[in-house]
């Protein structure tokens, strides 16, 4: 079965097949949420070095993994916005820094409640936090450059590239980091035992899913303005219901 | 040890809630309501650029 | 020959012009007219490739310009708005500098005269910036005198020039003309070429 | 006469910036100061026990050096962007990355090779010992052309902004920190007895890549910028 993504890829098109699904992944992300902090809560057990303080990885690791990832989607977007010159990637692009941010910011967060137990202070320079604060502010910095430059153009194209760069140097900054890291001996998070309970697995997965599907919600709902405010002079934007009011 | 660590030994599972739970939810709640606040100010201008518009 | 099709240009999300359709033979010359804000510079900017089009093509001798690349930069003049030169530099080694980007290596002796041609005796060696306005104008508009493009694209070329300086600049344009050479350019005061019919392209 | 080889136009802009930069030799000397200056508050910051300061000369002159680099890195594009000649350069029939390369090389030559020429003077102020002073000089020499590359990408993406001194240092600090860590790293491992030779590759390898994209990549962003 052909699918015509051209068709997708037109903002008009885009806008309301995002609005139909957003409710669709904003509750499946609610859902998800629920069962995960049950299993994660209730069901998993206690870990027997690190106590109950180890069910924050629930959602500290989901929240670095997307950080993480949404910094190479919102790259790749940005690519092909720059290359195919594709209106809506660039927008999905802008859609989803603050979202990755965010993640960015509730990883470094976690990460530090985290580390208060286990070595008995908020912020240690592991090779990952470390890493994962950079990653914040690259993202900041994207933000910065697009949200200074008026021309929506310019400043679609101008950020794309400073994101292609930036993911170019994501794994240069990681190995660096690391290395860094194992040179002044400091510490790393790391799970005691070396097979995690299914129970934990588990939650960590349900965690990961509605993560992500909260993400995809909220950057589908940002795009949505993004879209009408960039297409505001159009006649579809005029016919829509919502604007008609 | 000062008073805060033992409060956290004490009740871990309030200190994993409330500082990391409770603090990611509320930062997905405000993350909700900026984007709704976003489409809301967006639809808004668009309507008064059409009002704006539609008097000339 | 420069063959413009179809053009189309905006700035941020307003439309400039569209379906802008020219061709350019050797020999001729064409104004561009319109109010401020029509798109002028921005079409002569578009020729250079500076802002690239929304629709349409530009073409040098049947190629479009997209595919020649920086080839087709050293058939064209651009002369902007600004003046482009360096204000610690004097105009003898402005001149020379600019010339030498383009590829040709001057003589001392080339660039004196040139500069000597346009009113400057005398200047040559000063930093440009104690150089008036209308000075600064001619130090750039030397660059006609020493290019060998076939193309130039000016942007109010007369501005800040007094009389002598227009009716030499005229004097300059028709021999470039004359010997099988394009211009494009946009003024606001008239500009009378001998011999040549300025054809004019209006920008709403 | 019309032939302009690569290596010749490379040639052209940086002498061609040369010259400007000698013309205002004012600008490359509050460079220098400035480098001088932040290393010397750090003593005055951190206390003057020796045993300390050598400990941190390492990181307090890269830091510095890399703050330094951001200071002048502003006008790399800028001056040519205000007078128009940016777009000559534009416009000159040989690839925009070459005189990208050529601008970065000649604001290297002025900014960043004055640091590195003054930095012996300053380690020996931390009472830096010389086998570790020459390592820190050879990482310096490697690295700072690194920063300048890396810079010259945010300079040309943030071209013509407002506010695009601190925007720009946003932009290209975090790019640059693994020049730091190995350069710092390449110090830290002579004074503890080991071979520098992994970090100094390893920074080498870094300057390789950075010239064979970073100018290209800038040049794509200074076409962005003058759209």
């Amino acid at each position: 079965m052909a699918i015509n993504w051209f068709k997708y890829s037109a903002p008009s098109t885009f806008y309301a097949l995002a609005g139909k699904l957003i409710p669709w992944f904003a509750i499946s992300a609610a859902m998800m949420f629920a069962v995960g902090l049950y299993i994660g809560f209730f069901v998993a057990p206690v870990d027997y070095q690190q106590g109950e303080f180890y069910r924050i990885i629930f959602i500290h690791v989901p929240a670095s993994i997307l950080s993480m990832f949404l910094y190479l989607v919102m790259a790749g977007y940005a690519a092909l916005g720059l290359i195919f010159n594709t209106r809506l990637s660039a927008m999905m692009a802008t859609a989803i820094a603050p979202t990755g941010a965010l993640f960015a910011f509730i990883s470094l967060w976690t990460g530090a409640l985290w580390g208060k137990p286990m070595w008995g202070a908020w912020w240690v320079w592991d090779a990952r936090l470390t890493s994962e604060l950079i990653l914040l502010f690259l993202y900041l910095g994207y933000m910065a450059l697009h949200s200074s430059i008026d021309d929506p153009r310019r400043a679609d194209r101008a950020s794309a590239l400073l994101a292609i760069v930036g993911s170019v140097n994501v794994p240069i900054i990681y190995f660096s980091v690391k290395w860094w890291n194992t040179l002044h001996q400091g510490s790393t998070i790391k799970f005691s035992g070396t097979t995690m309970h299914v129970a934990m697995q588990q939650a960590m997965f349900i965690m990961l899913a509605a993560c992500w599907l909260y993400a995809i919600a909220v950057v589908l709902a940002r795009v949505r303005s993004v879209i009408l405010e960039r297409e505001r002079q159009t006649k579809w934007v005029a016919e829509l219901p919502e604007v008609r009011g | 040890m000062n008073g805060l660590d033992i409060w956290m030994r004490e009740n871990p599972l309030t200190y994993v809630w409330l500082g990391s739970y409770a603090f990611a939810l509320l930062i997905f709640a405000v993350e909700i309501v900026l984007v709704r606040h976003k489409r809301n100010l967006t639809l808004e201008q668009i309507r008064l650029l059409r009002e704006a518009g539609e008097e000339d | 020959m420069l063959e413009v099709s179809n053009l189309a240009c905006s700035r941020g999300d307003q439309r400039l012009f569209s379906g802008l359709s020219f061709v350019l033979h050797p020999g001729q010359i064409m104004q561009v007219q319109g109010e401020n804000g029509s798109g002028k510079t921005t079409l002569l900017r578009t020729l250079c490739g500076f802002v690239s089009a929304d629709e349409g093509y530009v073409a040098w001798n049947g190629a479009q310009v997209a595919s020649l690349g920086d080839a087709f930069h050293a058939q064209i003049l651009y002369l902007g708005h600004l003046n482009a030169i360096k204000d610690d530099l004097s105009a003898l080694e402005n001149l020379k500098i600019s010339a030498a980007f383009s590829g040709i290596t001057l003589q001392d002796a080339t660039v004196k005269s040139a500069l000597r041609r346009l009113g400057l005796k005398g200047r040559e060696l000063l930093p440009c910036k104690v150089l008036s306005q209308g000075q600064r104008r001619r130090v750039a508009l030397a660059r006609l005198l020493v290019s060998d493009a076939r193309l130039w694209i000016l942007d109010e070329p007369l501005a800040a020039l007094d009389v002598r300086a227009v009716a030499l600049i005229q004097e300059l344009i028709a021999e470039h003309l004359s010997s099988g050479g394009m211009a494009i350019f946009t003024t606001h005061q008239p500009l009378q070429i001998d011999s040549m019919t300025v054809r004019t392209l209006a920008l709403s | 006469m019309k032939e302009l080889t690569l290596f010749g136009m490379l040639k052209l802009v940086v002498q061609r910036d040369m010259t400007l930069a000698m013309r205002r030799r004012a600008d490359v000397l509050t460079t220098l100061i400035f480098f001088v200056m932040v290393v010397s508050l750090f003593p005055l910051g951190v206390g003057p026990e020796m045993e300390m300061l050598r400990k941190i000369a390492p990181g307090v002159l890269w830091v510095a050096a890399l703050l330094a680099s951001m200071l002048s890195l502003g006008r790399l594009f800028s001056a040519d962007h205000q007078d128009g000649t940016l777009e000559q350069l534009m416009l000159t029939p040989q690839p925009l990355a070459v005189v990208v390369l050529g601008k970065i090389i000649a604001h290297w030559m002025v900014s960043g090779l004055p640091l590195v020429l003054i930095a012996p003077v300053l380690g020996i102020q931390f009472d830096m010992r010389m086998e570790t002073l020459g390592i820190l000089i050879l990482g310096l020499l490697l690295g700072t052309p690194v920063l300048s590359m890396i810079g010259g990408i945010g300079a040309a993406l943030t071209l013509g902004l407002r506010g695009g001194g601190v925007l720009l240092s946003l932009l290209v600090l975090p790019l640059c920190i693994p020049i730091l860590i190995f350069g710092t790293a390449a110090v830290d491992a002579v004074a503890s007895g080991l071979s520098p030779v992994s970090h100094l590759s390893l920074l080498g390898a870094l300057l390789v890549l950075a010239l064979t994209f970073a100018p290209w990549v800038a040049a794509q962003a200074l076409r962005i910028s003058m759209e």
